[in-house]
């Protein structure tokens, strides 16, 4: 008996399967293109450098989070040198308003699905913007 | 090892470690007593085989052929194209070192290189530095190295120093089977004219006459008419022993040493005993008179050079199928090779009991029937009369022979013939049995006693385990299907665990087997006085 | 040695890849162009490597049975560990890749000196092996999150399986800790067992380095030198789709993963990794123990010298016929 | 272990309290007549059954310490060198090689009882000069007693290889002599 064809075909079916992103993204018409996001209008800078938030903004937030639940401080200042509340909804959420449309497609992009919003609920203003 | 004494004054702090140097470095000391002498150039010569000479391993000149190198690598060439085992045991192997440990012949000597994985690496590495890109470009650093008559010496002391047992495989995670990669090593060497007269002898015996002593006919018959006299002595019954007989039903090939040497030949007795006990319509072969198979030790080739005559006679005779002795790497060959080298066997029928009516359709493409399937069908049918008590004065152990345990699964079969035929019969541990069996230590054509020290140590696992069922059981004799085993196992257990015996199982299946119009039995197969019938009934 | 050797080695491969993210000139060549030929060479290598494989056939039968065969009928054969079926051969196959049924053969419970029950090296290396390969598997498929747009659900199943304990932020995922910790023992069982030591060869190292590095290098990025993760899988998914970008936000570090990543894919064909493709490729494994029940066949079988019956016949005849025995011709 | 017969009662004492670590020195000065990695094996390993070598020597050693602080019964002295040198009558050590292991105990009983390497007449702590040098040439002299027995034993196994040798060569053809002798 010639086990070639069972060679070939598992050889095939390795090939195939390690060669599936790209058939999956050929099949979906997919080229490498980054999610767009809704940017504040109303605010020229964030917190942080925009590097910085883009790696690293859980790692901010987390430490927020430390802050204010463990330790009572709510306040932070800012690299601008302005003073902000260490708030989620209040004060990231009060200038990038849609989570949607800023929070979510990032998110999504990189399959990352953080626990935000388990706890905090998006306020009923920034719902209504979005809307 | 060095042979000359250390001085007094050194002996208590002498460090006898060897140096911890890289393995690919080959050396080797052939130290007499751990290698077998060469094969006489007669008997190469006989059977074709390339440069006869006389030589021996201790030389230093071996006298190889002037093309011994390119003669090597083509060969090894061929061997890759031909065998995807060996080729894809030189590739995967990932140096775990699961089976390290698992080798007899490290456990008993703790020479590293003595380790499966080494053992191939030594053949490894020489294929990575002329078969693998890597090795080409970056010789040692790609884990090659260059051949060279010593690598050919080490290869020579070292497989020769593997008895093809194939424990290390059943580890291995890969399957990777050492003795594969032994039984290349050793067709290598044989394409240079290095190997041993242990296996070259018989093998040439074999060719010729049809048996590893070079019995010719007429001595044959005498062995068998002997044994049909000192049965009739010992039973009073006359057997028939029939030779080259045209028209039997069946052909039965055994192991020639049962004609020869003892124990196996009351194996014999006990098989004899048995075919006229139920009237079998059989034929032994003068000229098939071996159903072992020094060329599996030699070559593929060679292995069917000699194979082919058992197909061949069973045709000539005429007979329907075939039923073969107890012998371990026989079985191998009969089990893993035969029908493929020598077949198809369409001239025979499927074997079918005479007496129970029983297929045995796991043997219908080979024809061919292991002795013990044969009569634990038998027994399993009621079909035999058989008095244990008979055996009463052996405490039995079962040493299961790595080819029929490794390379073919027969396991349970003359372990149900032993539980039928004697009262007392106890395991040895778990992983010393079964598929994990230890090797007597001088399969695969070692067991010359050139290479004594050789065998005790790689025999001491064995022996270890039969020492602790002595100990606990009160073991005194070990049963075995392989005649090799036979023919080692006595010496290895005199040295280890002295008062122990050997039998075959058939050996123990003849002592037990009520024979009609036998007269009382007062003695055992070997002559040896077995208590008075009612005092046995008494116990 | 050899181990050293290999870590230097590794060590500057993962320097190389650093450098090749910082000088901007060196940016495509190690974003773009090394993954794509490394990862060609990978298809093309292990393709090759199966392929001549697959050239040189199986000439005998010659599985390494583990259980009883099947012979009586009223004999209970053992199926998976000496399978004359298939589907026992499938199943035996499975049961070595899926568990390393053989290597676990290694691992008993035994008594050591003393009444304390303990379980031998050699079923941590059963463990270690397992966790390892096991756990590559898993980060391999969850990696597809950066090589698939939209993000199948499966993906995201398996890492919410694997962050199941939703420590921190990212959160940690298990088979991080135990794919690290399983090259770590691994790689010491090397340095530390003598026997394993004295066998071991300069790619063995080399393979464990390689393979710790590309982990470090995983393990840091996401859980202590963050990096833009959206840019990550802009340049990944630009790979796939042959529209390869190299986003400035990607920093040196993700090349030093990317370039020992490739490095690993372009070795992987020549090198003892291989035993990958091979495990299921072993004759002693793969093949069913049913040679006396069938006939095979080997492809290249040629005819040999034999010694045969007349010629023997000839050779004896006077004491063949001085015994009495039979001849075909008197 | 009640130290019958040798030495002061002080150094029998203080190596009966030391039997632990003299054993287990003596067990690894005598493994590293072998290579490394399987030294390492052979210490490791505690599987009986795949570990003869090793375990020979760990049942044996101990008792053969406990017979020199003891009787120095020659019934089981026998036995236990016997263990140990019918191993090494077959793998690859000269004579003195395979005996030498007996010679190590005196090496190891020094150093762990902090004594110099050589001979000489120094106090034994809670003991009087002489006295505690006699009391360890005493325990010395069985040591050597006990080398001398182990190289018996060895060439009594050498000896015994080769008529099994000759017996093996017999039985291999055995009945072709028997078929000889009879009429």
């Amino acid at each position: 008996m010639s086990d070639r064809g069972l060679i070939v075909g598992g050889l095939v079916l390795f090939l195939g399967l390690v060669t599936l992103p790209v058939w999956y993204n050929v099949a979906a018409g997919r080229t490498a293109k980054p999610p767009e996001l809704t940017l504040p209008t109303q605010a020229k800078s964030c917190v942080a450098p925009v590097e910085y938030m883009r790696a690293s903004h859980m790692d901010l937030l987390m430490t927020w989070r430390d802050d204010v639940v463990r330790q009572g401080e709510r306040t932070f200042v800012g690299l601008d040198g302005k003073t902000y509340a260490k708030s989620l909804t209040g004060t990231c959420m009060a200038c990038h308003v849609n989570r949607a449309e800023f929070c979510d497609r990032c998110h999504d992009y990189a399959a990352v699905t953080p626990t935000c919003w388990e706890c905090h609920l998006e306020s009923r203003q920034v719902q209504r913007t979005a809307r | 090892m060095a042979e000359e004494a250390p001085k007094p004054e050194e002996l208590a702090q002498i460090d006898y470690r060897p140096p911890g140097r890289d393995w690919r470095e080959p050396a080797v000391e052939l130290r007499k007593g751990t290698f077998c002498y060469s094969a006489a150039p007669k008997h190469l010569e006989y059977l074709g085989l390339p440069n006869p000479r006389p030589w021996q391993p201790f030389e230093a000149d071996w006298k190889l052929p002037a093309d011994w190198k390119q003669t090597i690598l083509q060969g090894m060439k061929e061997r890759l194209d031909r065998f995807r085992s060996f080729r894809l045991f030189m590739d995967i192997c990932v140096r775990c070192g699961a089976c390290a440990d698992k080798c007899h012949f490290y456990i008993g000597s703790g020479d590293p290189k003595n380790m499966p994985v080494l053992r191939a690496e030594l053949m490894r590495s020489v294929y990575r530095r002329y078969f693998t890109a890597a090795g080409r470009l970056l010789g040692p650093l790609a884990g090659g190295r260059e051949l060279t008559p010593d690598v050919v010496k080490e290869w020579f002391y070292y497989f020769y120093q593997c008895t093809e047992c194939r424990r290390c495989s059943v580890f291995c995670p890969f399957g990777i089977d050492t003795a594969e990669v032994t039984m290349m090593g050793r067709e290598l060497l044989n394409l240079v004219g290095c190997n041993i007269n242990w296996i070259l002898e018989p093998v040439a015996n074999s060719y010729r006459t049809g048996n590893h002593l070079g019995i010719q006919p007429h001595a044959f018959k005498d062995s068998l008419d002997f044994a049909v006299d000192e049965l009739a002595e010992m039973t009073g019954i006359r057997v028939e022993a029939p030779i080259n007989r045209k028209g039997a039903e069946i052909l039965y090939v055994i192991p020639s040493a049962e004609t020869f040497g003892t124990p196996h030949y009351y194996t014999l007795l006990g098989s004899l005993l048995l075919f006229h006990a139920i009237g079998l319509d059989y034929t032994f072969s003068a000229y098939a008179s071996e159903g072992g198979n020094f060329g599996l030790f030699t070559s593929h080739e060679m292995m069917k050079r000699l194979n082919a005559k058992i197909y061949a006679e069973a045709r000539r005779l005429g007979v329907k199928w075939i039923l073969g002795g107890e012998c371990g790497h026989m079985w191998r060959v009969v089990h893993q090779y035969m029908d493929t080298m020598n077949g198809p066997a369409d001239f025979l029928e499927e074997p079918v009991s005479p007496i129970t009516a029983t297929r045995f359709e796991h043997a219908r493409s080979t024809k061919m029937v292991h002795i013990c399937e044969f009569t634990a069908d038998l027994i399993r049918h009621q079909k035999l009369r058989l008095d244990p008590a008979r055996n009463d004065h052996w405490t039995a152990t079962f040493h299961d022979s790595c080819n029929p345990a490794r390379s073919m699964g027969l396991i349970e079969e003359p372990r149900f013939i032993l539980r039928s035929v004697c009262s007392r019969f106890h395991e040895m541990p778990e992983n010393t049995i079964k598929e994990r069996t230890f090797c007597c230590g001088s399969g695969s054509g070692l067991g010359t006693d050139e290479n004594f020290e050789m065998r005790m140590r790689g025999g001491f696992p064995r022996a270890n385990a039969v020492r602790h069922v002595r100990d606990k059981f009160g073991v005194n004799l070990v049963a075995c299907v392989c005649a090799i085993d036979k023919a080692t196992l006595p010496p290895l257990l005199e040295y280890w665990v002295p008062g122990m015996n050997v039998a075959g199982v058939h050996e123990l299946v003849g002592n037990a087997l009520v024979v009609e119009g036998e007269k009382e039995r007062t003695t055992d197969l070997r002559g040896e006085s077995l208590k008075p019938k009612e005092e046995r009934a008494h116990e | 040695m050899n181990a050293l050797g290999s870590l230097v080695l590794v060590s500057a491969l993962a320097g190389l890849g650093f450098a090749g993210g910082q000088v901007a000139g060196l940016r495509p060549l190690f974003g773009m162009i090394i993954p794509y030929a490394a990862f060609l060479t990978f298809l093309l290598g292990v393709s090759y490597r199966i392929l001549v494989w697959m050239r040189s056939p199986v000439p005998f039968r010659i599985p390494t049975t583990c259980g009883q065969q099947k012979s009586l009928p009223w004999i209970t054969p053992s199926r998976l560990e000496n399978p004359s079926s298939t589907l026992g051969v499938i199943g035996r196959m499975a049961l070595e890749i899926g568990l390393f049924r053989s290597l676990f053969r290694n691992t008993r419970a035994e008594l050591r000196e003393g009444p304390r029950l303990a379980y031998g090296e050699a079923g941590l290396l059963w463990l270690g092996a397992l966790l390892f390969h096991w756990s590559f598997l898993f980060i391999v498929l969850r990696h597809l999150r950066f090589f698939l747009e939209p993000v199948p659900g499966v993906v995201n199943a398996l890492a919410g399986l694997d962050n199941f304990f939703q420590i921190g932020a990212p959160s940690l995922y298990v088979t991080d800790v135990l794919l690290a910790g399983a090259l770590g023992y691994l790689l010491l069982r090397r340095l530390v067992n003598p026997q394993v030591r004295y066998i071991s060869l300069f790619a063995d190292y080399f393979a464990l380095f390689l393979l710790l590095g590309i982990a470090v290098s995983g393990i840091l990025m996401r859980y202590v030198v963050r990096i833009d993760t959206v840019a990550a899988k802009h340049l990944a998914l630009g790979l796939v789709t042959f529209s390869p970008v190299v986003p400035e936000e990607v920093g040196p570090l993700f090349f030093v993963h990317l370039f020992l990543l490739s490095v690993l894919a372009a070795y992987f064909p020549f090198s003892k990794l291989m035993h990958m493709g091979g495990a299921f490729l072993s004759p002693t494994r793969n093949l069913a123990n049913n040679s006396r029940m069938k006939r095979h066949v080997n492809p290249w079988n040629y005819g040999v010298p034999v010694h045969t019956y007349e010629e023997w016949e000839d050779e004896f005849r006077d004491k063949i016929k001085a015994a009495g025995l039979p001849l075909e011709k008197e | 272990m009640t130290g019958a017969g040798v030495g002061s009662a002080p150094l029998t004492g203080a190596l009966a309290a030391g039997k632990d670590a003299i054993v287990r020195a003596w067990l690894a000065r005598t493994l590293e007549a072998y290579p490394e990695r399987t030294a390492r094996f052979l210490a490791q390993e505690g599987d009986p059954f795949r570990n003869p070598v090793g375990q020979t020597l760990k049942e044996a050693l101990p008792a053969l310490f406990d017979e020199l602080l003891g009787a120095m019964d020659a019934g089981r002295l026998s036995t236990l060198l016997d263990g140990i040198v019918r191993i090494r009558a077959v793998q690859d050590f000269t004579p003195s090689q395979a005996t030498a292991f007996v010679f190590l105990l005196k090496k190891v009983i020094r150093e762990q009882m902090d004594l110099p390497p050589h001979l000489s007449p120094l106090p034994l702590r809670g003991a009087g000069e002489g006295e505690g040098a006699m009391a360890l040439a005493a325990v010395e002299g069985r040591i050597d007693e006990m080398a001398l027995l182990a190289f018996d034993l060895f060439v009594r196994c050498r000896e015994q290889m080769y008529w099994i040798k000759a017996d093996e060569a017999r039985r291999r053809t055995s009945l072709l002599e028997r078929m000889r002798e009879r009429p």
